[in-house]
């Protein structure tokens, strides 16, 4: 360990396909990237990324990325990978948990654990799943992971809510962090004139809840009831096959394309939209990609969960929706499409918002976290015991 | 909601692609009638099944779904696919109760064929712990989570006010049907007295005391014939009941496509429908009635909305002795079930499918709120 | 507690796995001395001894008969088989030692003893302390059961006898703590005179032993202190883990690993300057960290489980809450002043006077006299 | 930076006239709000009352206190939350004083395993009662910033129910006035042996068991002397052990004032700390040992922290004759116990208030720093 240069490990679950050497493009891992990339250029200290998969190293993108060949067991718990982590990150200065649900069984000294927002709160995730005992061992895990490290980073005010509302008394331990764009890489174009399409951006995970099905349905609908709009799915699947598959579903629809762009394009791409859809259902924070549209003066059409709740007003910088209904949506695609003078309006509003979350407040409120973390000393030792 | 027509509809076992053995259970009748419901109010129901294939049964297409492993008593994964593929649907109907776990959509529709967790044999009844709470969490979701709960009889409605009081207003009772077209009276045969088991090979269904009544009965009485009509849930149960039929003078054993069914009622004298758990309102002791034929009913679940004991049938415990003594009496008294059988069949004219569908009907409007 | 005289000598004593079957080599760990040590003070006292182990064959090794028994499968944690088994086996017997808690459970002899050797569970990855609702509720009551349920809990420290008051007092008459004890003829100082230091890490490689915390410490301070030597001294419970230390050890200058047969461990002790007994997790009154004591060496605890019967911070040694930083922290207070290293160890040498084997003897029989009476009477 | 540090403390003992009595509680309190004088902060005292007192020094406000659940204090601790809007570091006293709120920059302190008792009503207790007990306790234990424990015993205890929480848990052993208590500089009368009893008058300290050793010792030895010394619960409880004196040869009671201490420890041979339950790391013991004494105590809560069996004192089993069999060995041995009490004295050293002072401060460092201060939205 050099004292002049702390080392940092950060545990999460997938950053790079655990077999394939591509990069899962998740709102997640993008915050991952710019975190790691902050602290290693701006504080000068390293970083090595721990994750699950077979191959015990591998570089990518200046990062050292460590396998652990650890899959979830049967309940959705980490456990291997989290006690293989322990063991590896006793060799680092400070540690970061990616997510809350890596946070357990155990935490070690002078960790963070950062909530990438509440995962739990789709009808079909793995805690609804559980019978009474699997669910109160996953609420004594998750209350740990807030309680044991050093500090909890919730993202997002419905984080911080929930655990507020289910551990009253713990609401200290946590850090609101909200997460941060950058405002002179996403902007909006000098100026959008009117064009026969409409454009709309739905940025995708893939995950289980983003709606994927409701923005094919809505496609479906879009041919009949507002055929001058067209949807883009920007995004990459994990698996190739499941990618092909809903390509050729895809495919028959004319007015939906599905593709994805390196980060480096992402920007410029952004500006090419009228709107953005983001329909998720359940399990999101802050969602990096809503911020990145905004702050690309986007009006924004998404689903009433997680953190997006706390980006979206309804009406002012775009439509809150309740998620789970193409039809729903169509009404509100529909409204934005049809009336120009109102994307604008609420995209400048967008824009607006998208500015109260600089990246330059993000990195600040990292920094000073991380550096008081850092500086803590351990109470473990008296220092004084033998001297008289 | 919007103009779109479309239903979705999660089948749990419409038909079984794989065991090809089709055991004529009310589930296919009753999706068929409610199918044409549908139709006729201008829906478009889609239907979709856990199979590997997609297939056509009496004109409705059936798309297969990937269904998982069973948790709980439920299909967790069925209903997650059915989830995602329904995503443009407004609305929905679960044909069976623990179909709607873990998500349903918004305006959907779950039907209870009765309570079918009173049995000490069925997994979930003997249970308790954890393993209960959870299957009981479940049954929970999916009864009060759908924005309606039709149940074919009361017992289920009484049953969940006891236990989860308060949703009262989003249950309806809707009892089965007859087709009264199908099943009408017919003269028996003159020389024997036929009593009828028209039931699946079930210990719930009562089968193990309708055999034991049976023997005692054909001794003491040489003009009686007993018949039980129906299959066994694999080929060993039929072929030890072909052989104890054989060993038995006076029983036969055997079974009919659905088409012929209307006929067996109409040929017996007494009808038996000894169901000691899992029961709704029978279709069976519906159709027995629509015959004007005396029934003989267990004292469970629905088959208490449709017989009231010594008025249109009997009901009894389902016991060899009280079954051996209801139909004793039966059997010496010719006039009395005649008149059972009379109020039998004056009581099924209330069941009838032009009934049903009325009632369908009308909860469909009140909860889509825009049948045409 | 019963105190009918008895005149059956015979003693049954149930133990996990002395002898491995085949090999007929015994693993000279802590509850292997432990047994010997026993079964001698008890044919000492005129007693019969005869053990019984999990396994199909029957041995005879350093004088004790060892037979084996059928053991079916671990439940929460326990051998419920292999109890039933050793109940039926000794009907005609009326004493009884459980060499672990969990061995007693669900049937006992009368006038049984049980042994605790420490808290074994005090760690969030422990398969019992992970699992919750009824199933943990199970485990404890059979922890509970094994611990409370015979008539003597013979404790090596005073942190499980205090545990279980604080969770289920008032059983506190059936305990009793005799603390570990070190052979002070084998183990003793030695004066010496060098540049270098040797700091011993003498355990299993375990994680709950401290090793991963020992060894950077290690790496930091070799790197810093070229005068300083770091010896791992022990087996790991896998041959790859042993494989990986000895290339671990290879890639680090100044730091060596082996392991010795028991009886030359006295040497290893009398070789090291300071000893670690970083322990995070699950420890008794160590053996190791006694044999240190007795060597007269500054020791570096984790202040974990009976560690701290026998150390005082600051006193006769280092107590900390182990972390890579707070080990390296105190091994680099003692490595700058060795005077300090000098008092520690004279002063834990006087302390392992208290810890003799005269001292466990005589604890051993006074506290069998109370549940068998006195022997031979 | 904002200086003031407020603290929340069950309360006070005060006598008729006002003053405070000088528990081990009060003298804990008064030390720390000393210290934390010392390092520049500006500590403020609430507890339950009407009243405002000055003690000390230390202003001791009142606060509403509600009621008693669970052995929690939710009113008192929610009226503390409100009055202290405006503080940024807080200390709570006792562990049940930290239930439902603690706000960020707290310390909780813990004395003792107080739940170790039989009469304890949550240890007691099965069920729903004691698993909410378990669930405020361990609410308390996990929530604040930093968790100091006076013993290894509450954090042993902690860790083998709770593990994965050690980080933020500190073991700072009770202190002793070492300028004070030190051994008397001449060996005291020969012609009798004082054992003194230093404790309160209460079952759980082992007065009980004291009494009986008293009755049979003296019986015994012509020479022994029982003393006595401390206050009881009420004027009843002191009544009657006063009448109990009276009725046995040499046995006496009498109390002295805090700064008459020292002396009676001097004047006494042996001291005898029986505890039962409920112990920390003791201010008798320490005072004892740093007085030189040889000490007799149980293996109970943190007793065993300062004493190792046979190199500082004698550590028995909380019998009556176990006590009896320690003193009694002591009485007959006198180079034992002023070997004991040599070693105690010594031991003594590691616990001085200026150790304690230190540990203290480090431990508050590594929470109040000035990089620690509560963070910026």
């Amino acid at each position: 360990m050099n004292v002049d240069q702390p080392r940092v490990a950060i545990l999460t679950d997938y950053l790079l396909h655990p077999t394939d050497s591509c990069l899962m493009l998740t709102s997640e891992n993008f915050y991952l990237l710019e975190l790691a990339r902050f602290i290693q250029e701006e504080l000068g200290w390293s970083v090595d990324v721990f994750q699950v998969s077979p191959i015990p190293e591998r570089r990518f993108n200046g990062l050292n990325v460590k396998g652990i060949d650890a899959p979830p067991d049967s309940n959705g718990m980490y456990q291997t990978l989290n006690f293989s982590f322990f063991r590896a990150g006793l060799a680092y200065d400070l540690r970061i948990y990616h997510h809350w649900h890596l946070a357990f069984p155990q935490v070690c000294h002078r960790s963070i654990v950062i909530s990438q927002g509440i995962f739990w709160d789709s009808p079909a995730g793995v805690i609804n799943r559980q019978n009474s005992v699997g669910r109160e061992e996953w609420e004594k895990r998750l209350l740990y992971a807030v309680a044991a490290p050093a500090r909890f980073v919730a993202q997002d005010r419905n984080t911080v809510n929930v655990i507020k509302a289910t551990w009253p008394g713990y609401e200290h331990r946590l850090l609101y962090l909200p997460p941060g764009v950058d405002l002179e890489r996403y902007q909006p174009p000098a100026s959008r004139p009117a064009a026969e399409r409409v454009r709309v951006l739905c940025p995708q995970d893939f995950g289980l809840e983003q709606g994927i099905n409701e923005i094919i349905s809505l496609a479906e609908l879009l041919v009949e009831a507002a055929p001058e709009v067209e949807l883009h799915i920007v995004g990459r699947m994990r698996e190739f096959s499941t990618a092909i598959m809903l390509a050729k579903r895809i495919h028959a629809l004319e007015n939906c394309r599905f593709y994805w762009v390196p980060t480096t394009h992402l920007a410029e791409l952004y500006r090419t939209f009228d709107l953005a859809l983001l329909p998720y259902r359940a399990g999101v924070g802050v969602s990096i990609h809503c911020l990145r549209a905004m702050a690309c003066g986007l009006p924004i059409v998404a689903g009433l969960a997680g953190g997006l709740a706390e980006m979206s007003i309804d009406g002012w910088n775009g439509r809150l929706v309740p998620p789970g209904s193409a039809r729903i949506l169509l009404e509100a695609v529909v409204q934005l499409a049809r009336d120009r003078d109102l994307r604008l309006r609420m995209g400048e509003n967008a824009r607006r918002l998208a500015e109260g979350y600089p990246l330059s407040a993000w990195k600040r409120r990292w920094k000073d976290l991380l550096e008081r973390t850092m500086a803590a000393a351990s109470p473990g030792i008296d220092a004084g015991a033998l001297e008289d | 909601m919007g103009s779109d027509r479309r239903v979705a509809v999660l089948d749990c076992l419409f038909m079984l692609d794989h065991g090809r053995r089709l055991t004529y259970d009310g589930g296919n009748r009753y999706l068929v009638n409610l199918h044409k419901i549908l139709v006729e109010m201008g829906y478009e129901p889609h239907v979709w099944q856990a199979s590997g294939t997609t297939h056509e049964y009496e004109g409705i297409r059936i798309e297969g779904l990937p269904w998982g492993e069973g948790e709980y008593g439920c299909q967790p994964d069925l209903n997650l696919q059915f989830y995602e593929r329904t995503s443009g649907f407004d609305r929905s109907i679960y044909m069976a109760p623990m179909l709607p776990f873990p998500r349903v959509r918004k305006h959907s529709v779950v039907i209870s064929h009765g309570i079918f967790w009173d049995f000490p044999h069925e997994p979930w009844s003997s249970l308790s712990g954890p393993f209960k709470q959870e299957w009981l969490r479940r049954l929970h979701y999916a009864l009060t989570a759908p924005d309606l709960l039709v149940s074919v009889d009361t017992n289920t409605l009484n049953w969940l006010r006891a236990t989860w009081p308060g949703h009262e207003t989003r249950q309806t009772y809707i009892p089965n049907f007859v087709d009264t077209a199908l099943f009408f009276p017919g003269a028996p045969n003159p020389e024997k007295l036929v009593i009828l088991y028209p039931r699946r090979l079930d210990p719930s269904r009562g089968i193990d005391e309708a055999k034991a009544a049976a023997e005692i009965m054909c001794r003491r009485y040489s003009n009686i014939e007993f018949h039980f009509v129906g299959r066994g849930i694999n080929d060993s149960i039929e072929a030890e009941m072909h052989a104890w039929a054989t060993a038995h003078e006076g029983c036969r054993y055997y079974w009919l496509p659905m088409h012929e069914m209307p006929d067996i009622f109409r040929r017996a004298d007494i009808v038996l429908i000894p169901s000691k758990s899992c029961e709704g309102t029978s279709l069976s002791c519906l159709e027995a009635m629509a015959g004007g034929k005396t029934v003989v009913c267990g004292r469970v679940g629905g088959l208490t909305d449709l017989v009231i004991d010594g008025v249109n049938g009997c009901l009894t415990e389902v016991t060899t002795e009280a079954l051996v003594q209801v139909l004793e009496h039966l059997v010496r008294h010719p006039d009395k079930r005649r008149r059972l059988g009379e109020q039998a069949l004056e009581t099924a004219r209330g069941f009838s499918l032009a009934n049903w569908k009325r009632r369908w009907a009308g909860a469909l409007s009140a909860v889509w709120g825009d049948a045409e | 507690m019963l105190l009918t005289p008895c005149k059956d000598r015979r003693v049954a004593i149930l133990d996990t796995i002395f002898v491995l079957d085949g090999s007929c080599r015994m693993t000279y760990g802590g509850a292997e001395r432990y047994l010997i040590l026993l079964h001698k003070l008890l044919v000492d006292l005129g007693y019969e001894p005869h053990v019984w182990q999990p396994g199909e064959m029957t041995h005879e090794v350093e004088g004790i008969r060892v037979s084996g028994l059928p053991w079916g499968t671990v439940e929460y944690s326990g051998i419920p088989v292999l109890n039933r088994q050793f109940y039926e086996q000794t009907t005609g017997y009326d004493k009884a030692i459980y060499l672990a808690p969990n061995l007693a459970f669900p049937f006992l002899r009368p006038r049984s003893v049980v042994i605790s050797h420490g808290i074994g569970w005090d760690y969030p990855t422990h398969p019992w302390i992970t699992a919750c609702g009824p199933f943990k509720e199970e485990w404890y009551r059979r922890l509970q059961f094994g611990l409370i349920a015979p008539d003597l809990l013979v404790s090596v420290d005073t942190n499980t006898l205090n545990w279980i008051r604080a969770l289920w007092p008032g059983y506190e008459e059936r305990t009793v703590y005799i603390p570990n004890c070190v052979d002070l003829d084998a183990y003793f100082p030695v004066e010496r005179q060098r540049e270098k230091v040797v700091v011993l890490y003498p355990r299993r490689l375990d994680l709950g032993r401290g090793l991963d915390d020992a060894k950077i410490a290690a790496q930091i301070i070799t790197r810093r202190h070229d005068f300083v030597e770091f010896h791992f001294v022990g087996r790991a419970m896998e041959d790859a883990d042993e494989a990986a230390m000895h290339r671990w050890v290879e890639e680090h200058p100044r730091c060596r690993y082996y392991w010795v047969p028991m009886h030359e461990m006295p040497a290893v002790y009398r070789e090291a300057d300071i000893v670690l007994i970083p322990t995070r997790v699950g420890e008794g009154t160590s053996l190791s960290c006694l044999e240190a004591m007795a060597s007269g060496k500054a020791i570096v605890c984790g202040h974990v489980g009976g560690l701290t019967d026998l150390i005082i911070d600051g006193l006769n040694g280092r107590l900390i809450n182990v972390t890579p930083e707070t080990l390296t922290k105190a091994i680099e207070d003692l490595i700058l002043h060795p005077e300090t290293r000098c008092i520690l160890g004279q002063r834990a040498l006087a302390t392992a006077q208290a810890f003799s084997l005269t001292a466990w003897k005589r604890k051993w029989t006074q506290a069998l006299r109370a549940v068998w009476g006195a022997p031979g009477s | 930076m904002d200086h003031r540090v407020a603290l929340l403390n069950t309360v006070f003992a005060l006598d008729d006239t006002g003053c405070v009595t000088c528990g081990g509680g009060e003298r804990y309190l008064i030390e720390l709000c000393g210290l934390l004088r010392e390092l520049d902060y500006d500590p403020q005292v609430w507890q339950p009352g009407t009243k405002t007192h000055e003690i000390e020094g230390i202003r001791v406000a009142g606060l509403p206190w509600g009621g008693m659940e669970y052995g929690t204090l939710p009113e008192l601790n929610k009226q503390f939350r409100e009055r202290t809007a405006g503080y940024d570091k807080f200390i709570y006293f006792v562990p049940v004083l930290a239930f439902p709120h603690v706000r960020p920059c707290s310390v909780v302190i813990s004395h003792s395993v107080f739940w170790d008792s039989p009469l304890q009503p949550w240890t007691a207790h099965g069920g729903p009662v004691r698993e909410e007990w378990l669930r405020r306790l361990h609410q308390a234990v996990t929530a604040p910033d930093l968790f100091v424990s006076v013993d290894t015993n509450a954090l042993n205890w902690i860790r083998a129910l709770w593990p994965g929480y050690e980080d933020r848990q500190v073991y700072i052993p009770s202190f002793v006035e070492t300028g004070l208590f030190h051994p008397a500089e001449q060996s005291p009368d020969r012609q009798k042996t004082v054992v003194l009893f230093p404790r309160r008058l209460e079952w759980n300290r082992g007065l009980d068991a004291a009494k009986a050793a008293a009755l049979v010792l003296t019986q015994r030895f012509a020479t022994v002397e029982f003393h006595f010394v401390g206050q009881g619960a009420g004027a009843v409880t002191e009544d009657e052990m006063r009448h109990w004196a009276e009725a046995h040869p040499r046995c006496r009671y009498y109390w002295a004032p805090m700064r008459e201490m020292p002396e009676v420890y001097r004047r006494a041979d042996m001291v005898i700390l029986p505890t039962q339950c409920s112990e920390g790391t003791s201010l008798s013991c320490l005072e004892a040992m740093a007085s030189g004494k040889a000490v007799v105590c149980t293996r109970v809560g943190g007793l065993t922290d300062l004493v190792i069996d046979g190199y500082n004192g004698r550590l028995i089993e909380a019998t009556p004759e176990a006590l009896i069999a320690a003193i009694d060995d002591l009485f007959r041995h006198p180079d034992q116990r002023a070997r004991l009490g040599a070693k105690a004295a010594e031991t003594a050293q590691c616990f001085s208030l200026k150790k304690w002072r230190r540990r203290w401060a480090h431990a508050l460092s590594t929470i109040w720093g000035d990089l620690h201060a509560v963070d910026p939205l």
